[in-house]
């Protein structure tokens, strides 16, 4: 039976589990997207499609049905209107209804943080904009024309909750039923949640009356939390896990060549790790100061140290024009220490690079090998580590004047990152403080450009400003990897970067 | 003699109690001067300025520290420890579902260095200076001195990865297993109480490594205790007596010496099981153990204040009864301790 | 008593101490003997040796102490080479011993009354409600009040007094053949002392005990015992009836040790001291320890065979000087 | 002590001699390190990353190809140092506060008491990481958190003794003397607590360095690159399923064997100091 | 002749256990603390040059006395007059920078343990010199290091220490040198007063004798005055003018030394003397010895004699009231029947 029983079953070890059944509450974290997005259903769906390697991988240029059997876009452009599966049930029974997708709508464009951000991304900002026609038909109403309102649809925030459920927990106080849906799931996705211990392990269980795809082959998925990627790395090489979710790169190369492992990585969209310059903290305002920067730190040695070469190299010239894209720079210590001469630096000064401690794994090695190497232009630095909750505060307070960092966007468009990273609204992620009116100019336009030509032109002139003015300076593309028994198949690279048990198998 | 009893208890609670107050207060400035901000991390990654503000508000983090402790104090009145931001959970709900795996880890260990640290010292005490002794007291001492993180990892290397006589480091089951109806909280016992023998296996094997790692740290002041302890008493006035008296080494040993040596023993016992509650973050960690300590690690470097200033309390109250009850032991040991 | 063979016979008892400092040959060449029935009181100043001379006869030396040469005999055995669980059957049943400190020489945390029984349970087969009986008959023989409720008190609930009287009833709980009392009344108030050296007068009489006390008040020994040794330093250098060592000392330390100690009717002016110290047992000794202190030394005094040899006059008188008085 | 007394003292405890010979040992290491080390301590060499040991690389090297066995010695001095200072501060003010507690007795003694009960009532390794996270990781403020946990016992130990010296007929000639309190305390009595206090801070500088690692490993001790044994064992841990066992291995035994050498070191001083303990 | 110390009525109780604490108070816990009667309504004098001796059995309260008298313990109630100068009422922790603090010097009981073992026996005897050695204080500079070193000397030659000793260590020396080095200490300041409590007990008698000798020499060298406390009635008789006989904190019978000793009237200093040793083989028994427990000094009845539950001569009187010396004669006892010495079972 424990045999059988195996076959069925999916063993998965991740760092660190969810903490938030639902993905529209306060401080839900990463996991949780996973969560939501294998126990939810949305709309929509993105295509997949496969890559040179033979792996499979979302495909952001094509979506797909999944609650809504077709849509369309009205004649003035000015809305769309989804028809909705008939046959859809949640995990109680209940059917799902137009309304239900009001309501989650609703709620995520009300509750306010993280979930009503996200859906201002794609310009769905208003209840009002969610008009149920008839039970299985919903229209929304654009607000301005935003080639990202329809893929802002299948994003995890877009999850249809069973309102009727979830409407018996609301309080007058809690009118979204918060408190209850953290701890409960209301969804109709392809699993249903049987066990949830946070913080060491959530047991999914198949929810046969799934219609919105193809049966998901597994009965059952385990997913423990191991936080040592060491004991992770043993579990994998042993065959006592089947899967091992989001590897550190140390751990990849160690499993590589092993025989009974399979490894995937996938280079993270629109992610990069990056040193970061705060150009209101002189004397990073200079240019030219950034620029010695840029052609002092040790690339080679940082990629190959700290990631031990698993991602994509972001320096020494662009050999295409995707994003996120090469730099010019290269280490260049004569023209580095030239530079600093010419900004009148020559004899260097002191200042404190930062990290995020609870991504020391690459962090620690690139502030180690940054350290090392600006110190041979006289800059001498001070290593601070910053733990978790700390670092967001850092950020948010943009007084770090030199930082390792990493960044992704969901939603694969260069002008996107560069809205939230180089834009002079000054976002979080904009932790250089970087302002630049002609930049900002050339990220709205883009935004908004529907003629292919002029919007390409905007990109590379965004781009071309971000290299030469180098606030940040971008080192490499980050992997995400997954580690599991040959046996398993049906892994699928995503945006949110987690795991889609739905198309996982075990032969 | 029973009411007695009871006014003691009683009195002994009640005088930790300013104790415990300022355990309270402390943790609860220290948290706040934590550098992190809830807030920001409560709000998101992408959250703006004044989307923190809000959320600031919502969490009453703008109030001013007295009141902010006064809310705390009401919610604790009620039995409210706070919800963690890490785990999502109200913290008593974490602390109930992780205390078990934290307190059976260490009494585990706990069991562990008892059952070899005291022969250890007897053995010591009955040879002293012999080589045996200074191998006994090499190696507990060398075990005090091994750091129990680089230890657990070490065990790892060698019995999972190396040997593959030990089940993955993955916390308190085998993947395979659920675990047993919920009793005592304590897999081993559960899983005994409800007749399952597979989950027992699993849960007492999945137990020996990390508490061999904390027992072994624990091996030395038991066994030095022990040692020390019977050495002292073993060249008493009233063993000499009981030698003079004929009565066997058995009953020279036991009821004379080794009884009295109890209450030193004792007392460690109880120090080294508060100290082993605090070091249980480490090994926790290393071994995946879901437990208190590192609920509590995680919970401080997020600067998540609820789960640290619970964990804190509960571990105060854990002291408090332990105390006690080691002062009532060795009052039962020795009568003129519980006067 | 000359003729037939004495109950208990110490006979050229020689005890090393091995210490951090060395060697220290802390008990050379002893003799003593005790009849049974009789009391024999062993006299000298701290650290002379009169402990370690018993705990030697009674096997129950400190590990660093070793027998280097000598026999200790009581009645048909050889106590030092008698197989351990032998020597355990004798200790507590024929051979007792009452020590120094009452209250240390006492389990802490046994009631006094179970102490008794320990020693009732391994020398009797008596059961169990049996023994209890015995211990309080043998707490009511040592004259404690209420012994049926002093059974249950712990020693610190005791006075210093009662505790020797506890000791005393354990040690004479089988009604033993010898009495070793060592100091059984230093640090009792002198009212206590005299009770309690009367109590063990009165039942070593009533058991016809024999009975050998240490002692370093000479006042104590000459009130309660029919012979006495004199020990100096690891050696007896005199033994004889109480009588006769206080009448004619013959040993230059004997009366040194008695002009020393205050009496009643004796002034300050007739009290003398004696000259030096103590010899620091550690460096090598002469035959006669004595001697670097003695004023009536002479130089065959560091020729060695200096044994203890009874007086032509009395045969019961034992001097070991090559120059008495 | 007689000479002769401290040889036989140290034959029957061939521990100590050990002890003594890994101090040297060690405080060489401490003093000297960063002047003897083969290799830079701190200087990368990414294209010798991870060597396992060898004649070059003694202890191997890490992931960023500095040489263990450099930064393993120079390591020696961060640790040391950390310990000692915190051993030191925590000795200090727990001896004064202990001293004050066990002389005065009464309210004083009750207050101190209080005090040292309300340390001891939270979770020590906790509190020290608690300290540190609000305070910031530093080098001091690791020292300071070590210092706070480890006072109690200074505390305790202190007061203990000044309590049954207080009583000693010693403290009351004194007073006859003409000697006042603090003269007294201080003058008198304190000299005779300091064998079992320097035994103590022995067996603490072990604790010491153990806590300081223990909270390197956990993100919480002093920044990179400073070499510190405990941060280089939580480094290395990610390598020794891999196979890579040296880099946590050599600092992890260069810890184990420093507290060790502390701890043997505390356990002759006690021998030697009280000969009681041990017969 | 005005005495040179003079107690009057001094009382000395000590509470017992734990006071109270706020909470138990606030739960009306309202029990009075219990009080042990160290020493009760004491009153003697001693003249200058005299030497009385303070016997009784362990616990009575002789050393509590003895500190009430050094001042290193406060009176409870009583006064203390020291060269006809009330010191009773300065507290304690003050005296020690009292003026008549240097007339007033003791030798302790256990000579190791009142030895500092961190301080040479040089320094153990130029402590108080250091401290008191410039009379009058305040005003007065402390004495030259040069002048400290000349009356330790002096000092030790005075109790026939070898000099030296004087760099040694305690542990270093023999009982017998470790109680001159006290001794010395004593008598550096040049007191008036000596109290010596229970000097020779740890010692053997072989020592014993010389100190005896050395004490009573110095007393009559430097005209001192002896408070001596034992528990050896033959030294008192030997270096003692009077002698007082204490039982749980009472005097019960004091008087000249031949008087108390030829014809004890309390019965517990009969006992006392019967318990002494005639050093005859042949003297006959005629012994009193004390029965059952002494009664407990915590919170007794004030209206009980002190020795009444071992008393051999109780009688119902001495439970209704409790006898107290008579104040005119030389000899005095506190007993209701001193005289009825037939009675003895
Ligand atoms: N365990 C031991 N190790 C070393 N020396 C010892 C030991 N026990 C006793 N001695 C030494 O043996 C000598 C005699 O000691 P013992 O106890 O027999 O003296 P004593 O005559 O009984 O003295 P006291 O009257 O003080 O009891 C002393 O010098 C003592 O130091
Ligand atoms: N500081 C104190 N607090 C409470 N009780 C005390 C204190 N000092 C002494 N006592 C008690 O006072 C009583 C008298 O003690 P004291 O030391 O004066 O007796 P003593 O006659 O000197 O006895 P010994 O002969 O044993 O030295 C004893 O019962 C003792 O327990
Ligand atoms: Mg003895
Ligand atoms: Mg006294």
């Amino acid at each position: 039976a424990l045999a059988d029983a195996r076959k069925e079953t999916l063993l998965v070890v991740i760092e660190s589990g969810p903490n938030s059944l639902d993905i529209h509450g306060v401080g839900t974290n990463r996991p949780a997207y996973g969560t939501s997005w294998n126990v939810y259903d949305r709309l929509m769906t993105y295509g997949v499609k496969k890559l040179a390697n033979g792996t499979e991988m979302y495909d952001y240029k094509t979506l797909k049905p999944e609650l809504a059997t077709k849509w369309e876009i009205a004649k003035d452009g000015k809305s769309v209107t989804f028809h909705l599966r008939r046959d859809a049930k949640f995990h109680d029974g209940t059917p799902v209804t137009a309304a239900d997708v009001k309501w989650s709508f609703d709620r995520a464009v009300t509750v306010g943080g993280f979930p009503t951000f996200q859906m201002k991304a794609g310009s769905l900002e208003k209840p009002e904009q969610f008009v149920v026609v008839d039970p299985y038909t919903l229209r929304i109403d654009f607000l301005r024309a935003d080639k990202l309102t329809l893929p802002d649809l299948a994003v995890p925030v877009a999850a249809i909750y069973n309102s009727t459920l979830a409407k018996k927990h609301a309080t007058p106080d809690d009118p979204w039923a918060m408190a209850w849906l953290k701890n409960n799931e209301a969804g109709g996705g392809a699993y249903q949640v049987a066990s949830w211990r946070p913080g060491s392990e959530m047991v999914y269980t198949r929810f046969e009356g799934w219609k919105s795809g193809p049966k998901p082959k597994l009965k059952r998925v385990v997913v423990r939390e191991v936080p040592s990627s060491a004991s992770q790395q043993a579990l994998i090489e042993r065959g006592d896990v089947d899967v091992a979710f989001d590897l550190s790169p140390k751990t990849v190369v160690d499993l590589k060549g092993k025989p009974r492992v399979k490894l995937i990585g996938t280079p993270i969209e629109n992610a990069m790790w990056y040193v970061g310059m705060n150009v209101t903290k002189p004397p990073f305002n200079n240019v030219k100061v950034r620029q010695a920067v840029a052609y002092v730190l040790p690339y080679q040695k940082i990629f190959d140290a700290a990631v031990y070469g698993q991602g994509i190299p972001l320096y020494g010239g662009a050999k295409n024009t995707d994003w996120p894209r090469p730099t010019p720079y290269k280490t260049d210590l004569a023209k580095a220490k030239k530079l600093m001469a010419e900004a009148g630096f020559e004899k260097g000064f002191a200042t404190t690079l930062s990290f995020d401690q609870g991504l020391s794994f690459i962090g620690e090695p690139v502030a180690l090998l940054t350290q090392e190497a600006l110190a041979q232009i006289g800059i001498t630095t001070t290593i601070n580590k910053i733990p978790g909750a700390n670092w967001r505060a850092a950020l948010l307070k943009k007084d770090m004047p030199l930082m390792v960092n990493t960044f992704g966007g969901w939603l694969n468009y260069p002008e996107y990152f560069f809205y939230w990273t180089y834009h002079g609204q000054n976002a979080v992620f904009n932790s250089m403080s970087y302002q630049n009116p002609k930049l900002d100019k050339l990220v709205d336009a883009a935004r908004f450009e529907t003629n292919p030509a002029k919007y390409k032109k905007d990109v590379e002139g965004f781009i071309k400003l971000a290299y030469d003015e180098v606030p940040r300076v971008p080192l490499f593309q980050p992997l995400v990897s997954v580690a599991m028994q040959p046996n398993v198949v049906g892994y699928r690279y995503w945006f949110h970067r987690q795991l889609d048990l739905r198309s996982l198998a075990k032969r | 003699m029973n009411t007695r009893i009871f006014s003691t208890i009683g009195s002994r609670l009640l005088g930790a109690l300013p104790s415990l107050a300022a355990v309270i207060v402390v943790t609860f400035v220290i948290m706040r001067l934590l550098p992190g901000d809830p807030a920001a991390f409560f709000a998101g990654p992408a959250a703006s300025a004044e989307a923190v503000e809000q959320i600031r508000e919502q969490l009453g983090l703008n109030r001013s520290l007295p009141v902010q402790f006064w809310d705390y104090l009401g919610d604790l009145a009620q039995g409210d420890f706070g919800q963690s931001f890490t785990t999502g959970q109200p913290v008593a709900a974490d602390l109930v579902s992780r205390l078990p795996a934290s307190l059976e880890l260490t009494i585990v260990a706990l069991l562990i260095a008892v059952v070899l640290g005291l022969p250890l010292g007897v053995l010591s005490a009955t040879r002293p200076n012999s080589w045996v002794d200074q191998v006994t007291r090499l190696v507990t001492t060398t075990g005090t001195c091994l750091p129990t993180f680089f230890t657990g990892l070490v065990l790892i290397y060698v019995f999972y990865y190396l040997l593959g006589w030990s089940p993955a480091p993955l916390g308190r089951l085998d993947l395979m297993y659920s675990p047993p109806p919920e009793v005592t909280g304590f897999y081993t016992i559960d899983a005994v109480l409800a007749g399952d023998w597979e989950v027992f296996r699993s849960a007492l094997a999945q137990l020996i490594l990390p508490a061999v790692t904390l027992g072994f740290f624990a091996l030395a002041p038991l066994a030095r205790m022990t040692r020390a302890g019977l050495l002292g008493v073993l060249s008493s006035d009233y063993v000499r007596t009981a030698r003079a008296c004929g009565l066997s080494s058995r009953v020279v040993l036991t009821r004379y010496a080794l009884k009295n040596t109890l209450v030193p023993i004792l007392n460690t016992m109880g120090m080294v099981f508060s100290y082993l509650l605090g070091i249980n973050v480490l090994v926790e960690k290393v071994f995946a153990w879901p437990g208190v300590g590192s609920y509590a690690l995680e919970a401080l470097v997020a600067s998540d204040y609820a789960p640290v200033q619970g964990f804190v309390l509960a571990i105060a109250v854990l002291y408090v009864l332990l105390n006690l009850s080691v002062d009532i032991a060795c009052g039962l040991v020795d009568r003129r301790l519980a006067r | 008593m000359n003729d037939e063979k004495p109950l208990f016979e110490v006979t050229d008892l020689s005890v090393k101490f091995h210490t951090r400092l060395g060697e220290v040959a802390v008990l050379d060449h002893i003799h003593l003997n005790v009849g049974a029935g009789e009391t024999v009181a062993v006299v000298g100043e701290s650290g002379s040796g009169k402990s370690v001379m018993a705990f030697a006869a009674l096997g129950i030396l400190d590990p660093a102490g070793k027998v280097t040469s000598g026999s200790v005999r009581f009645a048909d055995h050889d106590l030092l080479t008698l197989r351990k669980a032998a020597l355990d059957d004798l200790r507590g049943r024929e051979l007792a011993m009452i020590f120094q400190a009452p209250r240390t020489a006492l389990n802490p945390i046994l009631p006094v009354g179970r102490q008794i029984e320990d020693v009732l349970a391994r020398h009797s087969d008596l059961s169990r409600s049996d023994r209890r009986d015995a211990a309080v008959a043998q707490l009511a023989s040592v004259k404690i009040t209420d012994p049926a409720k002093r059974y249950h008190n712990f020693p610190y609930e005791l006075s210093g007094g009662m505790c020797q009287r506890v000791m005393i009833a354990i040690a004479l709980a089988c009604k033993p053949r010898l009495l070793i009392a060592d100091e059984p009344t230093t640090g009792l108030d002198v009212t206590t002392q005299v009770v309690i050296m009367d109590l063990i007068a009165e039942l070593a009489a009533a058991n016809g005990m024999a009975t050998l006390l240490i002692t370093h008040d000479l006042g104590l020994a000459s009130d309660y015992c029919a012979r006495i040794a004199v020990m100096h330093a690891g050696q007896i250098l005199e033994s004889a009836s109480a009588r006769t060592l206080f009448k004619s000392p013959r040993h230059p330390y004997t009366a040194r040790l008695f002009a020393a100690t205050p009496r009643p009717g004796a002034t300050l002016e007739s009290l003398t001291s004696i000259p030096g110290q103590l010899p620091d047992l550690r460096q090598p000794q002469p035959p006669c320890r004595f001697s670097t202190r003695c004023e009536r030394v002479q130089p065959g005094c560091t020729e060695p065979g200096l044994v203890l040899t009874p007086m032509p006059t009395d045969s019961a008188h034992l001097l070991a000087c090559r120059n008495p008085l | 002590m007689e000479r002769r007394e401290l040889v036989y003292l140290l034959k029957q405890n061939p521990l100590t001699p050990l002890a003594i010979i890994m101090f040297a040992v060690l405080v060489f290491a401490a003093l000297f390190g960063s002047v003897i080390s083969p290799h830079d301590p701190f200087a990368s060499n990414t294209a010798d990353a991870l060597q396992a040991p060898s004649l070059t690389y003694w202890f191997g090297t890490d992931q960023l190809g500095r040489d263990i066995f450099s930064r393993v010695l120079v390591g020696a001095q961060t640790d040391l140092g950390i310990a000692l200072a915190a051993v030191l501060l925590a000795a200090a003010v727990g001896t004064f506060l202990g001293a004050t507690a066990g002389f005065y007795g009464g309210r004083t003694d009750a207050t101190i008491g209080r005090f040292t009960d309300i340390v001891m009532a939270f979770p020590l390794f906790v509190l020290a990481m608690a300290i540190v996270a609000a305070l910031g990781n530093s080098v001091i403020n690791v020292v300071y958190a070590s210092a706070i946990i480890n006072m109690p016992f200074y505390v305790r130990v202190v007061r203990s003794e000044v309590a049954v010296l207080r009583g000693a007929g010693f403290v009351e000639a004194a007073r006859l003397s003409g000697n006042r309190n603090p003269r007294i305390l201080w003058l008198h009595i304190m000299p005779s607590v300091m064998p079992p206090l320097v035994v103590q801070m022995s067996l603490n500088m072990g604790w010491s360095m153990l806590n300081a690692a223990s909270l390197s490993f956990i993100g919480l001790g002093i920044r990179p690159p400073s070499p510190e044994w405990g941060i280089m064992v939580a480094d290395g841990a990610q390598y020794i399923i891999s196979g890579q066992w040296w880099v946590a291995f050599f600092p992890g035994l260069a810890l184990t064997l420093a507290v060790l050498c502390f701890n043997l070191l505390g356990d002759g001083l006690r021998d030697i100091i009280d000969p009681r303990q041990r017969k | 002749m005005t005495p040179l110390l003079s107690l009057d009525a001094v009382h000395k109780r000590f509470p017992l256990g734990e006071k109270p604490g706020l909470l138990a108070r606030a739960f009306g816990a309202n029990k009075p603390q219990s009080m042990l009667h160290a020493v009760e309504n004491v009153s003697f004098d001693l003249h200058p040059g005299e030497s009385i001796g303070l016997v009784g059995e362990s616990g009575c309260g002789k050393s509590t006395l003895v500190r009430l008298v050094t001042r290193l313990l406060d009176t409870s109630e009583g006064r203390i007059l020291f060269n006809e100068r009330h010191i009773g009422d300065v507290p304690a922790h003050d005296f020690a920078r009292h003026a008549e603090r240097a007339r007033i010097q003791q030798v302790f009981q256990d000579p190791t343990d009142s030895l500092n073992p961190r301080f040479t026996a040089f320094d153990c005897i130029a402590d108080p010199l250091r401290r008191l050695g410039a009379t009058p204080l305040p005003e007065a500079k402390p004495m030259s290091a040069a002048a400290v070193k000349a009356r330790v000397e002096e000092a030790a030659d005075q109790v026939s220490l070898p000099r030296a000793l004087l760099a040694r260590y305690p542990h270093q020396l023999s009982g017998g040198q470790k109680l001159r080095v006290g001794i010395a200490r004593g008598i550096a300041l040049k007191p008036q007063l000596l109290i010596l409590d229970e000097p020779t007990s740890a010692l053997d008698v072989s020592v014993q004798a010389v100190i005896l000798h050395l004490l009573a020499e110095l007393r009559r060298e430097l005209g001192l005055s002896y408070l001596f406390v034992s528990h050896d009635l033959n030294v008192v008789r030997l270096l003692c003018d009077r002698v007082m006989v204490m039982y749980l904190g009472k005097i019960v019978e004091s008087g000249p030394v031949e008087a108390v000793f030829a014809a004890p009237k309390h019965p517990y200093t009969q006992a006392l003397m019967a318990a002494v040793s005639k050093f005859d083989p042949d003297s006959g028994e005629t012994r009193i010895r004390l029965t059952d427990d002494p009664q407990s000094p915590i919170d007794p009845d004030p209206h009980c004699c002190r020795f009444y539950s071992r008393c051999y001569k109780k009688q119902r009187a001495c439970e209704q009231a409790m006898p107290e010396r008579d104040g005119k004669s030389v000899h005095q006892v506190a007993c209701f029947f001193p005289n009825r010495l037939d009675e003895a079972s």
